[in-house]
């Protein structure tokens, strides 16, 4: 039984001698929602750039449903094996509306006959409708990106992943910037989403980390530190020690 | 002291902030709430100067500072961390610390030990380009490099978003250290509603570009917090 | 039109040249030139008692705006005929509109010849005119082997081929030929291959201002004038200052007019232009002939009864004498070009120093004989249905 | 051989030319970002300032090299104030700026010297070597431009003042809310960038002559120069005008100017295909 | 009923408006203006075609090209080489010596083959300078400099290729469409030709922007990179882009050599081309009307100007732009537009107010 959908092996990736990323083993199991955490410039980011072919790997490969996805052209890997991703920082097209940020990231328009052939037909309203909604920014569909505030910014990049409905949705941090509400509202969200699609979500708020999470892997330079599911991280020493608490016991 | 007075400030034609007065005393900690969206990141822009005011003026130790540029308000000693960081890409991460320090400190390598023994993480990094740091640490260096100035007030907008939990922990013992040995007031906005409690001793909450309650951060009450903070 | 410059007590005139773009330098002093003439010719009682009304049109250098503004001196001012243009590409441009209205063009500077245009009047000289007197004169003076240069447009290209047959003619050798891209100010590479190929003489057709760097950067990189001068059928008084005296010293230049010839026409001319117009311009080959196309369409109006019968005022020009400035000059009685005289000057402290002359005009070739020798001594007509006469 | 070694040192003093005349550019479009339309009119301008101090008050060359970097940054002060300040990030704006700039000028000029004028020699003479012939005004270009290259590296390497500049290109606002007044730095620095091309104007004055319609040479040169060399480095600057000059040269002394100038586009053309940031670029995330 | 119909006239974008109302201006035109101006004017319409397909590339790619008149070039010496042909060898090629026309130039023979060629050999090229470059990671000014060096390659090629070109001269007495030595067009039927294809080109543009890929063209300029992770390969869209602007400048360089008579490198090089985006930021960018209403604008005002004031009309020229930029730095258009919408939003601030104070009482 093949549950696996990304298998990443000994992955590596090093920019002028420094390792980002070195050796990662790493399995994202189908409609699962994997959590990675893990330090500051543990190397998360890096490693969804990795996936989603915005760097090129070093050494090791990345096989989505078995295959090698490793170092192909982002536009392939977003289309062909339908593997979407909202950044960390917010990253929309600024000088559009709302509507047409969600509308270009529309799935299933992206080659030039399929674009040519769209319509605004009432299906594609109802379907943008419900995306905006869902991240409620539908009264503000008509203003600019850029107008929106950073937070509102973050809705809305999600909201065009979600557009894209990609088999794998890839989140790098969706809940910052919100207040502790929002970020359990878009946790249920994310909790919607897994089963029909899979997740990986990179988080610091470690209250949406467990709200969420099947299974975490935390990142500690470049390397995999632990794995398993939130309790057994959390209890984890290593990762008490280098991100969890501080030396006096804290953490947030 | 900081004082606000009744200050309207748009986008265009649209009204984002409403009339809104407050006073931030000398060492004070305040932290400001809000929604999305309510008008926190404009107010912090409407006091280091980036968006012009409408309406009303602002005060720093009784010169009215309103009308200045941001390069003067920065003199004066007001330092500002972005939403977003903004570290410039190009310089290393010791020349964006450097740059934060030319408008009026005098000894350059003085203040870049002492801030960088609030951040000993960006010590190894020092010479490699801003722009290549990652989220959590490029936040480090945006705060060091406001406090390269010896700022009178430090504004900070979401400083906690993107970073790891032991060091949001620590920026909340940082800050408190700085301003003990800065002696510094804090305005921080913020999202994460414990380190909010954590680090401030005021509060203040925004809704619809208005003060809607403040008052002391022991104070505040799960059922303001119901009211105008949840969706 | 019917109502073509009729109803009232003027003739109008086009007046068409540049007067902003990069050849305004050149065509300033021709715009000044032909309202100096035709001032002259209202104050001494006009044309058949009619006083000449000339509007004046900027075409800005460019050639599809020089179409447009004939069209609006045509159509609008209804000018009976129009002195202008400075370039072929300009002149040419004006062709097609030229043939549609039936109007007339009276073109004063210097050209490539190989054009016969109905419509069209030549004042300006012809290669054949500027060179079969000067080559000869020049392999006797100064060694048979020839460089030829030019900038890389037609015209330098069109008279060189003339050159070098004449030069083959003469028993010279044309040792190398060079073309700088139009406006070009490197002229490194051409004065190291001049080195190279040791010519007697440079003949070149270099334009405009790139004659500053050419002359400075021929001496700077060690050519010297007096072994290896340059002679030029290009530059004019205007050029002089430019270049600086003492990197023009030497060379020579072949032109049909110079201002400092010894005329008494010529210095009186050069006086009242130069007491009328302080506009930093000054008196050259250019300006010398726009001021005769005036006079010479002021002559031919005299000869026609109505003057906006184009077809008339055409034939009245064909044998038209006047007493330019240069010494009597003369409308071809077939080919629609000018006699001119041929003149060579060495310079001289920053003048031409005039060191020949021929006596009379000169007959211009269109299609000189040297290199078309089946229209040697034929009289050249224009057509409207030969191919060959202009662009069709 | 010695064609080939002549050419060369022709080569030399094209890619100096180059240099000289598109520093100035490097500061104003590679890191101030303003697509500068009127580049060629401030090195007209150096070169009106040259005819001025020596042609007509007859004072020493070296004097109008100064004068003419003073009288162009204090013109490039003047539009930055007046126009360009308000137009930064703006690109359209500022091509729709500059242009109108540039008409202006040549206009102005025209109308005060509808000639060309001289600008008299001042270091004539030459070196002979053989039957290579190397002009000492050729080497003084290719000095004043490795001078003026090392001056600019120097400049906004080392200085605050360039590390301000670079941090305002960046990010202006931040910047400015740093601390340091970025107006004023950029009228600084866009002068200065002025000036050089007034530096320009001045030096090549000699070889050219000064007219009001030479702005129009230099601006598609320069602005190739600019971007092959990546925009804004000064090092990719220098080796780029090295690049394009010898190869134009030396090109040129096979076949002829014209088709060394098509090949060397299409050259650029290719290489920048291939280095599609400049020659000199470093990668950043 | 009828308030919602004025509230449909009232919600039409205004530059819509604009497009109708040049429309219908340009429509009656030669009803009442003299001939050469209705010849004027249809030469500036075809610059106003070419002008559109540079704001196609420019306004909405994002991709400054400041070699665009190449393309415009390529079309207008088709059709110019096409009427040079057919009475046998042209001038320019005997005079060099050439005994036989080149066989290349054999299908120009025909003016509507020559027009194809013209805009289909100015699509391919187009086509191909944008494989070649798009499949690297070229962006911005680098983009520009590429269209510089093409620009300087191509004036400079029929510069020199005298014999095949006739080199500065240019080409002249184009005909307006004449077929097989017949009457050409009028003049005023040339005009309508023009005004019906400009309108055609300019619903084209409409739709064409108005489309997913016009939207995807725009995201292209604002965030390339963040496009190419929703799956879109954006250089096929801007081959694409590139390709359809070309071709569109190709068009319109056919339709202006027989307009003005003539086609030089003058009309085709560098400075040509920083014209038109000269035009476009005056008319406002990204919109199309102001593409039309900046070359409309901009060249009849030189022409007016350069009548009234004949040495200085540049000068008042250039402080017009700068007057212009003061003024309106998003370009005419641009400012009509962003009026209209500060009165909507005003409208809309407003009833939101008076809403509020609704549930407030
Ligand atoms: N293109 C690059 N060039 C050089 N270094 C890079 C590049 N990309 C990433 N790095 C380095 O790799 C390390 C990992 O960065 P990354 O952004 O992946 O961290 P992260 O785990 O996402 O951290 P955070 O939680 O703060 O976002 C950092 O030290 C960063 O400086
Ligand atoms: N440049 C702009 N132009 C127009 N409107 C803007 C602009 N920037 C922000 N706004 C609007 O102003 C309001 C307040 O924005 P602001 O950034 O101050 O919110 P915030 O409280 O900081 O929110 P967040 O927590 O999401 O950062 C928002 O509704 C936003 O849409
Ligand atoms: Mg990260
Ligand atoms: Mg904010």
């Amino acid at each position: 039984m093949n549950t696996v959908l990304l298998d990443i092996q000994d992955l590596s990736v090093s920019f002028s001698g420094f390792h980002a990323v070195s050796k990662v083993n790493l399995q994202v199991e189908k409609g699962k929602i994997h959590v990675i955490i893990g330090p500051n410039g543990a190397g998360k980011s890096t490693l969804m750039d990795l996936i989603t072919g915005k760097t090129k790997p070093t050494a090791g490969r990345i096989l989505y449903e078995g295959e090698n996805i490793a170092g192909k052209e982002p536009s392939v890997i977003a289309s062909k094996y339908r593997i979407g991703r909202k950044f960390q920082g917010p990253n929309v097209f600024d000088n559009m509306t709302v509507y047409e940020n969600i509308e270009i990231a529309l799935t299933g328009y992206t080659s030039i006959w399929k674009a040519f052939s769209y319509r605004r037909t009432d299906k594609v309203k109802a379907q943008m409708k419900n995306v905006l909604d869902l991240v409620q920014l539908y009264d503000q569909k008509d203003r600019m990106a850029v107008e929106l505030s950073h937070g509102q910014r973050q809705w809305l990049e999600i909201g065009m992943v979600i557009a894209q409905s990609p088999n794998l949705i890839i989140l790098d941090e969706p809940a910052a910037g919100m207040t502790d509400t929002e970020t359990y509202k878009t946790g249920e969200m994310v909790k919607g989403l897994a089963g029909e699609h899979t997740l990986i979500v990179i988080e610091h708020d470690m209250d949406f980390v467990e709200q969420i999470a099947d299974k975490v892997t935390v990142l500690h330079q470049g390397r995999v530190l632990a794995e398993g599911s939130f309790q057994e991280v959390k209890e984890n020493r290593e990762v008490i020690r280098v991100y969890l608490q501080d030396e006096s016991g804290e953490g947030f | 002291m900081l004082v606000i007075d009744d200050i309207n400030v748009n986008y265009g034609k649209s009204k984002v902030i409403n009339g809104i007065s407050m006073k931030i005393g000398d060492r004070e900690k305040l932290a400001i709430l809000g929604r999305n969206g309510v008008g926190k990141t404009t107010l912090l822009k409407s006091v280091i100067g980036l968006l012009p005011l409408e309406k009303g003026r602002i005060r720093l130790d009784d010169k009215e500072i309103s009308r200045q540029s941001p390069h003067w308000r920065a003199q004066q000693g007001i330092a500002y961390v972005p939403q977003g960081r903004e570290i410039i890409p190009d310089l290393t991460v010791e020349e964006n610390l450097e740059l934060g320090g030319y408008a009026h400190t005098k000894d350059l390598e003085e203040q870049k030990k002492k801030v960088l023994r609030f951040f000993p993480a960006l010590e190894v990094h020092l010479k490699r380009k801003g722009g290549v740091l990652s989220g959590g640490q490029q936040q480090q260096l945006a705060i060091g490099r406001a406090l390269m100035s010896n700022p009178k007030i430090l504004l900070l907008d979401e400083p906690t978003e993107g970073i790891q939990p032991n060091i949001v922990a620590e920026i909340a013992k940082i800050l408190d250290r700085v301003r003990e040995e800065m002696s510094i007031t804090l305005v921080i906005v913020e999202q994460n509603l414990k380190f909010a409690r954590k680090i401030a001793d005021h509060y203040v909450i925004i809704q619809k570009g208005k003060v809607v309650s403040e008052g002391e951060m022991a104070h505040l009450e799960e059922e303001t917090i119901k009211k105008y903070l949840a969706v | 039109g019917c109502s073509k410059g009729q109803s009232s007590n003027t003739i109008k005139v086009g007046v068409l040249f540049s007067d902003t773009g990069s050849t305004a330098v050149m065509e300033k002093t021709m715009t000044d030139a032909c309202k100096m003439a035709f001032d002259e010719i209202n104050k001494a009682g006009g044309v058949n008692g009619k006083k000449i009304e000339y509007i004046h049109e900027d075409y800005a250098s460019d050639p599809a705006t020089c179409t447009e503004k004939i069209k609006e001196l045509i159509e609008k001012d209804h000018v009976v005929a129009t002195v202008g243009c400075c370039t072929s590409a300009s002149r040419q441009a004006t062709l097609p509109t030229l043939k549609d209205d039936n109007s007339l063009l009276i073109y004063p500077t210097f050209t490539e010849g190989e054009e016969v245009h109905p419509n069209v009047i030549y004042v300006g000289c012809m290669p054949n005119q500027q060179a079969t007197n000067f080559i000869p004169y020049l392999i006797n003076k100064l060694g048979k082997k020839v460089f030829l240069v030019g900038s890389d447009y037609v015209f330098p290209k069109t008279c060189n081929k003339q050159a070098r047959a004449l030069i083959n003619m003469y028993g010279g050798q044309v040792v190398g030929e060079e073309y700088v891209p139009l406006g070009g100010t490197d002229f490194s590479t051409v004065c190291s291959k001049i080195k190279s190929s040791g010519a007697d003489f440079v003949y070149s057709a270099v334009v405009g201002d790139s004659n500053n760097a050419f002359f400075k950067d021929f001496k700077q990189y060690g050519l010297d004038a007096s072994k290896t001068p340059i002679c030029s059928i290009a530059i004019d008084e205007s050029n002089l200052s430019a270049i600086g005296a003492n990197y023009a010293e030497g060379h020579y230049a072949s032109m049909p007019y110079f201002s400092s010839l010894d005329t008494d026409a010529s210095k009186k001319f050069v006086d009242k232009y130069n007491s009328q117009f302080k506009d930093g311009t000054v008196v050259t080959v250019l300006t010398e002939s726009a001021y005769s196309s005036c006079y010479l369409l002021a002559e031919a109006l005299k000869k026609v009864k109505d003057p906006t019968d184009t077809t008339a005022l055409i034939k009245a020009f064909g044998g038209l004498t006047f007493d330019a400035p240069q010494g009597q000059i003369k409308v071809d009685e077939y080919n629609h070009s000018t006699w001119v005289y041929s003149r060579f000057a060495k310079i001289h402290d920053g003048k031409f120093d005039v060191v020949y002359s021929t006596d009379k005009a000169t007959r211009p070739e269109p299609w000189p004989g040297i290199l078309y020798p089946q229209y040697k001594n034929s009289n050249f007509m224009p057509d409207w249905n030969d191919p060959k006469c202009y662009p069709q | 051989m010695a064609f080939l070694i002549s050419q060369m040192s022709n080569g030399l003093n094209q890619s100096a030319v180059l240099l000289i005349a598109t520093l100035g550019l490097v500061i104003i479009f590679g890191l101030m970002k303003v697509i500068n339309m009127a580049h060629g009119q401030m090195i007209m301008i150096g070169g009106f300032c040259a005819y001025i101090v020596t042609g007509i008050f007859s004072l020493p060359f070296c004097l109008a090299i100064v004068i003419s970097f003073i009288v162009t940054a204090l013109f490039g002060m003047l539009i930055e104030i007046v126009i360009i300040k308000r137009l930064y990030a703006k690109p359209t704006e500022t091509i729709l700026a500059t242009f109108a700039i540039s008409i202006i000028l040549t206009e102005i000029a025209r109308m005060v010297w509808p000639l060309a004028v001289n600008v008299k020699m001042p270091l004539p003479g030459k070196f002979t070597l053989g039957s290579v012939t190397i002009p000492f005004y050729n080497i003084f270009l290719v000095l004043i431009a490795l001078g003026l290259l090392v001056c600019t590296i120097y400049f906004f390497a080392c200085t605050k003042t360039g590390r301000k500049i670079r941090a305002i290109t960046q990010n202006r606002q931040m910047t400015e809310c740093l601390g340091i007044d970025t107006a004023k730095i950029d009228t600084l620095t866009f002068a200065y960038g002025a000036g050089l091309a007034g530096i320009a104007g001045c030096v090549l004055a000699p070889t050219t002559g000064v007219s009001y319609d030479m702005g129009a040479t230099y601006l598609t040169n320069t602005f190739l120069t600019a971007v092959v060399g990546g925009a804004q480095s000064m090092v990719g600057t220098a080796v780029a005008s090295g690049i394009i000059g010898e190869s134009r040269t030396l090109l040129a002394g096979f076949s002829n100017d014209t088709w060394a100038m098509i090949m060397v586009s299409f050259a650029i053309i290719v290489l920048v295909r291939f280095k599609p940031e400049g020659l000199f670029y470093k990668e950043g995330r | 009923m009828m308030g919602g119909i004025y509230n449909k006239i009232r919600s039409v974008q205004i530059h819509r408006m604009i497009d109708i109302g040049l429309l219908v201006f340009l429509a009656v035109f030669p009803l009442f203006a003299e001939e050469f101006r209705v010849e004027m004017m249809g030469r500036y319409l075809c610059l106003a075609i070419f002008a559109l397909s540079l704001d196609l590339l420019w306004g909405y790619g994002g991709l400054l090209s400041l070699g665009h008149a190449v393309f415009f070039g390529i079309g207008g010496y088709m059709i110019g080489l096409c009427y040079q042909i057919q009475f046998g060898l042209p001038a320019f090629m005997t005079r060099e010596k050439i005994t036989v026309l080149p066989w290349f130039y054999l299908p120009l023979k025909n003016p509507i083959v020559a027009a194809l060629i013209g805009i289909g050999l100015a699509a391919l090229i187009s086509a191909i300078l944008g494989f070649f470059v798009f499949s690297s990671k070229i962006k911005g000014v680098f983009f520009t400099i590429i269209t510089l060096a093409l620009a300087q390659m191509f004036s400079q090629f029929i510069i020199t290729e005298q014999k095949y070109t006739n080199g500065f001269n240019g080409l002249q007495s184009i005909k307006r469409f004449a077929m097989n030595h017949g009457q050409p067009l009028d003049k005023i039927e040339y005009y309508y030709v023009i005004l019906v294809v400009a309108a055609l080109v300019f619903l084209f543009c409409m739709w064409l922007t108005r489309n997913r890929v016009g939207k995807i063209a725009v995201s292209i300029r604002e965030n390339e990179q963040r496009l190419g992770f929703f799956g879109y390969t954006a250089s096929h869209y801007k081959i694409l882009i590139m390709t359809i602007a070309g071709a569109i400048a190709g068009l319109s360089g056919v339709l202006y050599a027989p307009a003005t008579g003539s086609i030089t490198v003058q009309d085709i090089g560098i400075a040509a081309s920083t014209l038109v985006v000269v035009w476009i930021a005056v008319g406002g960018r990204g919109n199309l009307t102001g593409a039309v209403v900046g070359t409309l604008f901009i060249n009849w005002a030189q022409s007016l100007l350069s009548d009234q004031f004949s040495s200085f009309w540049q000068l008042i020229l250039g402080i017009v732009l700068i007057l212009i930029i003061f003024f309106m730095p998003n370009g005419i258009v641009g400012k009509i537009i962003s009026l209209q919408q500060r009165r909507r939003t005003d409208k809309m601030m407003a009833g939101q107010e008076t809403a509020s104070a609704e549930d407030g009482a």
